[in-house]
């Protein structure tokens, strides 16, 4: 048997893109029934592996094997054919599809010419229950949260006979809780002998789930091997070729200003734009100027509607916003940034880029006004400065201030969005989610980047579903759960366990 | 396009109507029979497509043009343009007052054709009569127009002559039958006449009117197209206006040949042929009574 | 869309805001109707509701085709024309060329209907087939190679009759646009039919779901292993097929075919699909609302003309309400929402 | 590092496909017009070119216009009708009245060409305005607000003059349509200074930078704190200012005008934006591109005409031709990401 041809192996692959090369002469190999995976800093190239794995793209040169025989595989279609089923890194759901036929689209159940809607919806609710996704299976994706959604995408790709199952990021956008049911299923799976391509920039779920890894750097292979054979430290140092430079001092609790942002018993009830929303109910907190607030909650908890509401993207019915102790009200994002507040959308693609244009417009269209003269013309120096200077700081790699946004890695377009809003330089910053999908490497910029913020005086509020990030950035961290804030605690008194309690306590015993 | 054989503009207001192109293809054959290469052009019911046709001919250096307006006055100032080409122009159908120096008009005014509707109607029924009025394309010269002379007859005729519904129907044949259904839903006793600004609407109406399974109304198209003929021949339409198009294409081609080859100036500046309505009594003379089998 | 808004909310006994949500175009087409009787006793007769369903079934025919093809956030402006030009071709076919074109009655000769709806709708399907390949093979937006359609089919019509009318079809021919069933107008019932099954293909078959599928994201649906260049072309060539049945109807209806038939049909019949609720960026939409568009504007027209109201004012009352009925429907379901 | 390979590539001196992607509905235009002066050497005359100017000026103006709306993923279909109203208008005030519609040349009492330039323009605004806020208040998808916008104005011009044309201007009025300056046509002029004007708010200005974004993603402009109603709102204004200032350069033009003005334009006008490379999902676009596909469309009208072609051919080859450039300018782009 140790003479099989591996399940997959890819060599000599390259790639181009105008101005990028993503991919140069790449190799990887996945063995049947293990659990791969396949790291890299924000652009290494690993989704454009993947999508010329799945047939999405095209190879400018390379050869693909399944069990020893060359393939091609020029599209999607053909891919899953041959038992390659993949979960995209980018949201790939019809949303005004149910759950059910977003699940099965093109596979339904049924005779040659009708489908068998009932067969359809009790094979998808078999599906979602493994995956804990508790909802009707009618129910359209455009209603779901974006971690829900990200698991109906599971839940298609475990629909399909597989030999080989893709996972672009699937964790991103989830919580422990999922995260953990996800787990289970990938063993299950490998049991029967299906493997999995796993790819995570959260490193500890690397050695909790993945038997090898291979890691890429800037479109090349910087290594490979057994997980059980190395460490975090030596992954990173793969990834990144270098040290990682360590977290910025943070200025002492002790020096933290009056209060930049209250919020005074928020009320939001199942409401105008989304019938599933979460309901917060009394949603009260305060944050200094100085100071990270870190919000924590399960899937569900309601930070990303509080954050919603406090910058004025979806009304609330009743509570009250108080900005440097002023009530002030806030209806649209507009005001809410004339009142010195900014908002980093949970969901980038949908809600902050602009793909089809330049870096340099999606980075400046926050401070137009100030990089413009009294006729309103945009300075290019200064706008081109500004781009400069970002990228700089956050180390967003680009071809140049004039390439698109949308070719970016989904790390480098989160730093833009990020940059966008430190432009701004408001008084009070809602992150949410802020290092979705970001590297190692960029994380520990993006902490930094919020620490200096901090210092220099913002009042950060970071909403973050991985529990580590919480504990090393805030100041103080309060606790949600359906809508309810069920407590608030130091940093320097918690820790992961103590939060997991907070965070699933219900109302009553939050009181 | 060598000196014996000029090239002329035939212009029309637009193709898409059997009218026009009968007058079209008058316009081409009598240029050619006289010698010259007609240089077509579809005004496609727009007076700037047609501007830019006759600047596009000037341009290209045609020696003479031959063109029935869109709009009197808004082709005005291209004719001017060609006018001042030296290019000798002649206007056919409709008249354009406005410009001096047009070698000359042949004419059957379209209100002199709505008055011929009108004059057949208070003819056909000298105790007076309830009318269906089916306009045209709203806004279009022709439709005005026909609409007028229409009026000017009946409203002069008193108030015997009711017009009980009227409406657009767009010069459109399905406009013609759908209209005219609605109208004898809408009206509590049938019309004795029905009369249209085209033939096309004449015979949507008369769809209508044969599906409800009337008799006995009087229904007046206008323009004399072939089909039409036939239907007042076989009894399906009361009458149609003649407005000689192709006779009215061909005096203007060979008054325009004559000035471009000769230099010979015409006699009259403005001829005017009378629209005249055709029933089935004087049906030979229908233009093209000879197209129709 | 409404009926694939699956609702556990169901259950919760009669939602009135889900019903308004659901049924708005419908709501909207009653009032219009109850104000027009109102007004005009005789808009409410037996025969002008025939009349009506009449002449909105040529309309309604190819709105439903239209329907499929929004629903993959496309756009079709070639309609009226490539009506035009199936009409004639079915038209000559009956009459047996171009020579009689004016014979009327039964003395026409000919090659039957039988031969002249195959004939046009052969040309639908024609027109429809190269429009759906150039969209997907060269990447040129739908507007923008329908509205070359647009202008190539008229030119073809145009071309192919010298500009005239061809008319006076034999009974059997004419019946299909002018016969009775029951005192059921024969269109109406090639509508109904039409619309019944294109109601099934969407609702409960596999192309139907791929259709909605792609037009609610492409890039998800190819991801998903669809073929998504396959189902685009389709939708036109489902559209070719009633643009051309559509022309037959038409033609028989008017006993005549010219190649000035169905010019601006487009934004009328792109208006009924649009104030049936579908959505022009793709994804939403339903037959059974494209049927209640379509009435809609039909009615519409027939109540202002037996008004008797003047034509000038008829087009400023028409525009007024197409955009009324569609915000009504937009009010309603977001109210729903807030509910 | 990639962003250091980047740059290779740039310095590699020049790039074929990049030129062609960024220019190629230029290059189409000037291989058409190679094509046309071959045929028939006439089309090249300065007159004949200058003619070709002054016919693209009006729809040219519509369609600067017309960008703006189309960057914002949106869509004008009124803007005939409201250049037939804005134009009626104009002429009304010019001839102090309807009384004395039809009274020729000087001997035309009136307020003066300032007064009708200023009431062109402002029913242009008004009308663009109610349409804007149609569509950001009771969210009504652009379409179908302008759908309804087409027929209101049109119902509006036709009421207004009676269905009838007015006509003969005096010398002033008629200068802006007719005069020249140095040979070069007034309207051109105009059509020049307005598109360099709309090059440098779009390229240049806050404002220009805005309409990119709520046309690239509405709800991520949204997010960044731009009043998104606003901007949409605006960009219809901004065509209601073309339609109307159009609308008094095509009266001056004609010295007339009619309220059957204008129809069909929005079809011109959406295709001349379209060849010119600007996409109908918004956010891309610009106004070079609009000018170049403006005159691509006048010069095919022209140059089949002079070339003397049959008028049912020439629609089947502007068809043809529309839908070829378009898809070159896609070959050329796909071509460039290949590269
Ligand atoms: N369609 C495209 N056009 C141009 N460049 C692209 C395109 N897609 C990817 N790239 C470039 O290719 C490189 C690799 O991108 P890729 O998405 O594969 O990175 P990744 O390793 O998946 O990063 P991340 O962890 O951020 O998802 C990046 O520099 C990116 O900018
Ligand atoms: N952009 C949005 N607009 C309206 N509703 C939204 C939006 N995003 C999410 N929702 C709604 O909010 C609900 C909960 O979202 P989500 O799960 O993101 O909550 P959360 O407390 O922010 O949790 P997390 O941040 O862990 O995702 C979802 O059911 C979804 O319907
Ligand atoms: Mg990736
Ligand atoms: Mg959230």
């Amino acid at each position: 048997m140790d003479t099989a041809p591996p399940l997959l192996r890819m060599s000599g692959i390259s790639k181009s893109f105008p101005g990028v090369k993503a991919l140069d002469d790449v190799s990887f190999t996945v063995a049947a029934g293990e659990v791969h995976a396949l790291l890299g800093e924000n652009g290494a190239g690993k989704s454009t592996l993947l999508k010329i794995l799945a047939g999405a793209q095209s190879a400018n040169a390379g050869t693909i094997e399944i069990d020893g025989k060359a393939v091609v595989l020029a599209n999607p279609h053909e891919a899953q054919q041959r038992g390659i089923v993949t979960i995209y890194q980018e949201f790939t759901l019809a949303p005004n599809m149910s759950i059910a036929d977003n699940v099965f689209i093109g596979r339904e159940p049924g005779s040659r010419l009708f489908i068998n809607r009932a067969e359809l919806e009790s094979a998808t609710s078999a599906l979602t229950r493994r995956l804990g996704l508790d909802r009707s299976v009618r129910t359209l994706v455009r209603d779901l949260s974006v971690a829900e959604q990200q698991l109906v995408e599971i839940a298609r790709a475990l629909s399909m006979q597989s030999k080989l199952i893709v996972m672009d990021e699937p964790t991103s956008a989830l919580s422990r809780a999922e995260v953990e049911k996800l787990f289970r299923l990938v063993r299950t799976l490998k049991s029967e002998g299906i493997s999995t391509i796993f790819v995570t920039h959260r490193l500890e779920e690397v050695f909790e789930i993945c038997d090898n890894y291979t890691v890429l750097r800037d479109g090349r292979n910087a290594g490979a091997g057994a997980v059980a054979e190395t460490s975090i430290e030596g992954i990173i140092r793969l990834m990144v070729g270098r040290e990682l430079s360590g977290l910025l001092a943070r200025r002492s609790a002790g020096l933290v200003g009056p209060v930049a942002l209250a919020v005074e018993d928020l009320v939001r009830l199942r409401t105008p734009t989304s019938p599933h929303a979460i309901e917060l109910r009394n949603v009260s907190f305060k944050v200094r100027s100085g100071e990270i607030l870190g919000l924590a909650g399960l899937v569900g908890a309601g930070r990303t509607e509080t954050a919603r509401a406090i910058f004025g993207a979806d009304p609330f019915d009743s509570g009250r916003i108080l900005v440097d102790g002023e009530p002030v009200s806030i209806r649209t994002p507009q005001e809410a940034i004339r009142h010195g507040i900014g908002l980093v959308p949970e969901d980038r693609k949908q809600q902050a880029l602009f793909l089809a244009l330049a870096i340099r417009t999606n980075l400046s269209i926050t401070v137009l006004d100030r990089i413009s003269n009294a006729l309103s013309f945009v300075s290019a120096d200064k706008e081109l400065g500004l781009v400069d200077e970002y990228r700089r700081k956050l180390n967003i790699r680009m071809a140049g201030p004039d390439q698109l946004v949308g070719n970016l890695s989904g790390g480098n377009q989160q730093k833009v969005v990020l940059a966008r809003w430190l432009a701004l330089g408001p008084r009070v910053l809602i992150v949410d989610e802020p290092t979705r999908g970001i590297d190692v490497g960029a994380k520990v910029e993006v902490h930094n980047l919020l620490f200096e913020m901090a210092n220099a005086g913002i009042a950060v509020i970071a909403i973050s579903s991985e529990l580590p990030e919480i504990l090393a950035i805030s100041d103080r961290i309060v606790t949600m759960r359906e809508g309810v804030v069920t407590g608030e605690i130091r940093r320097d008194d918690a820790d992961q366990e103590k939060l997991m309690t907070m965070m699933t306590l219900s109302v009553g015993e939050a009181a | 396009m060598a000196q014996d054989k000029p090239e002329i503009l035939t212009s029309v207001p637009g193709l898409t109507f059997p009218f026009f192109v009968h007058m079209m293809n008058a316009m081409k054959t009598a240029v050619e029979a006289q010698g010259g290469t007609p240089i077509e052009s579809d005004g496609q019911v727009s007076s700037p497509k047609q501007t830019a046709d006759v600047e596009a001919a000037i341009a290209r250096g045609v020696k003479g043009i031959i063109i029935s307006p869109n709009e009197v006055d808004a082709m005005a100032p291209a004719i001017q343009q060609a006018i001042e080409a030296n290019i000798p122009v002649v206007t056919v159908d409709r008249r354009v007052a406005s410009v001096d120096g047009i070698l000359a008009h042949v004419g059957a005014d379209n209100v002199k054709g709505g008055e011929a509707q009108g004059n057949l109607i208070v003819q056909m029924f000298p105790q007076g009569a309830t009318i269906i009025n089916l306009q045209g394309q709203s806004g279009a010269s022709p439709a005005i127009d026909r609409n007028k002379g229409l009026h000017n007859v009946l409203d002069a005729a008193g108030d015997k002559y009711k017009i009980v519904f009227e409406q657009t129907a767009g010069f459109d044949r399905a406009k013609g039958l759908s209209v005219t259904e609605a109208a004898l839903s809408g009206l509590a006793e049938p019309p004795q006449v029905i009369v249209a600004a085209n033939d096309d609407m004449a015979l949507g109406a008369m769809e209508a009117v044969k599906g409800r399974g009337l008799t006995g109304i009087a229904i007046i198209g206008f323009d004399a197209l072939p089909e039409a003929l036939a239907q007042v021949r076989d009894g399906g339409l009361t009458a149609t206006i003649e407005q000689f198009p192709g006779k009215q294409s061909s005096t203007g081609v060979q008054i325009l040949m004559d000035f471009v080859k000769n230099g010979t100036k015409p006699a009259e500046q403005v001829t005017l042929l009378t629209p005249v309505a055709i029933t089935k009594d004087n049906l030979d003379v229908g233009e093209r009574l000879g197209e129709v089998k | 869309m409404t009926e694939l808004r699956a609702t556990p909310e169901k259950s919760a006994g009669f939602d009135p805001f889900g019903f308004a949500a659901r049924f708005a175009p419908l709501i909207f087409l009653i009032v219009l109707m109850a104000v027009f009787a109102l007004l005009e006793p005789r808009f409410f007769t037996s025969v002008n509701l025939f009349n009506v369903a009449r002449q909105v079934s040529i309309t309604g025919l190819l709105a439903i085709g239209m329907t499929f093809v929004i629903l993959t956030a496309g756009i079709d402006l070639s309609i009226g024309s490539l009506l035009a030009f199936a009409g004639l071709v079915a038209a000559a076919i009956a009459k047996g060329g171009l020579s009689d074109r004016f014979t009327v009655g039964d003395d026409a000769i000919g090659y039957g209907w039988q031969l002249a709806a195959l004939g046009a709708i052969a040309i639908g399907l024609i027109g429809g087939y190269v429009q759906g390949f150039a969209i997907t093979r060269f990447k040129v937006p739908p507007f923008v190679v329908t509205l070359g359609g647009m202008s190539v089919f008229r030119g073809a019509a145009l071309l192919f009759a010298a500009g005239g009318p061809i008319s006076g079809f034999d009974k059997d021919f004419a019946w299909w646009g002018q016969g009775k069933v029951f005192e059921v107008p024969v269109p109406v019932i090639i509508f109904v039919i039409a619309a019944v099954l294109a109601h099934i293909v969407l609702s409960y078959t596999r192309y139907g779901r791929r259709v909605y599928a792609v037009g609610g994201n492409p890039e998800a649906a190819r991801l998903s292993g669809l073929n998504v260049n396959w189902i685009i072309c389709s939708v036109y060539v489902i559209m070719g097929f009633f643009a051309g049945l559509s022309a037959f109807v038409l033609a028989a209806r008017l006993n005549s075919a010219e190649a000035v038939a169905g010019t601006g049909y487009e934004l009328t019949v792109i208006a009924s699909v649009v104030i049936g609720g579908t959505s022009l960026f793709g994804g939403v939409g339903t037959i059974f609302g494209t049927v209640i568009g379509s009435l809609l504007i039909g009615v519409l027209i027939n109540g202002l003309v037996i008004l008797n109201v003047s034509s000038y004012i008829q087009q400023i009352i028409i525009g007024v309400i197409i955009v009324l009925a569609v915000a009504f429907d937009t009010f309603a379901k977001s109210r729903r929402r807030r509910a």
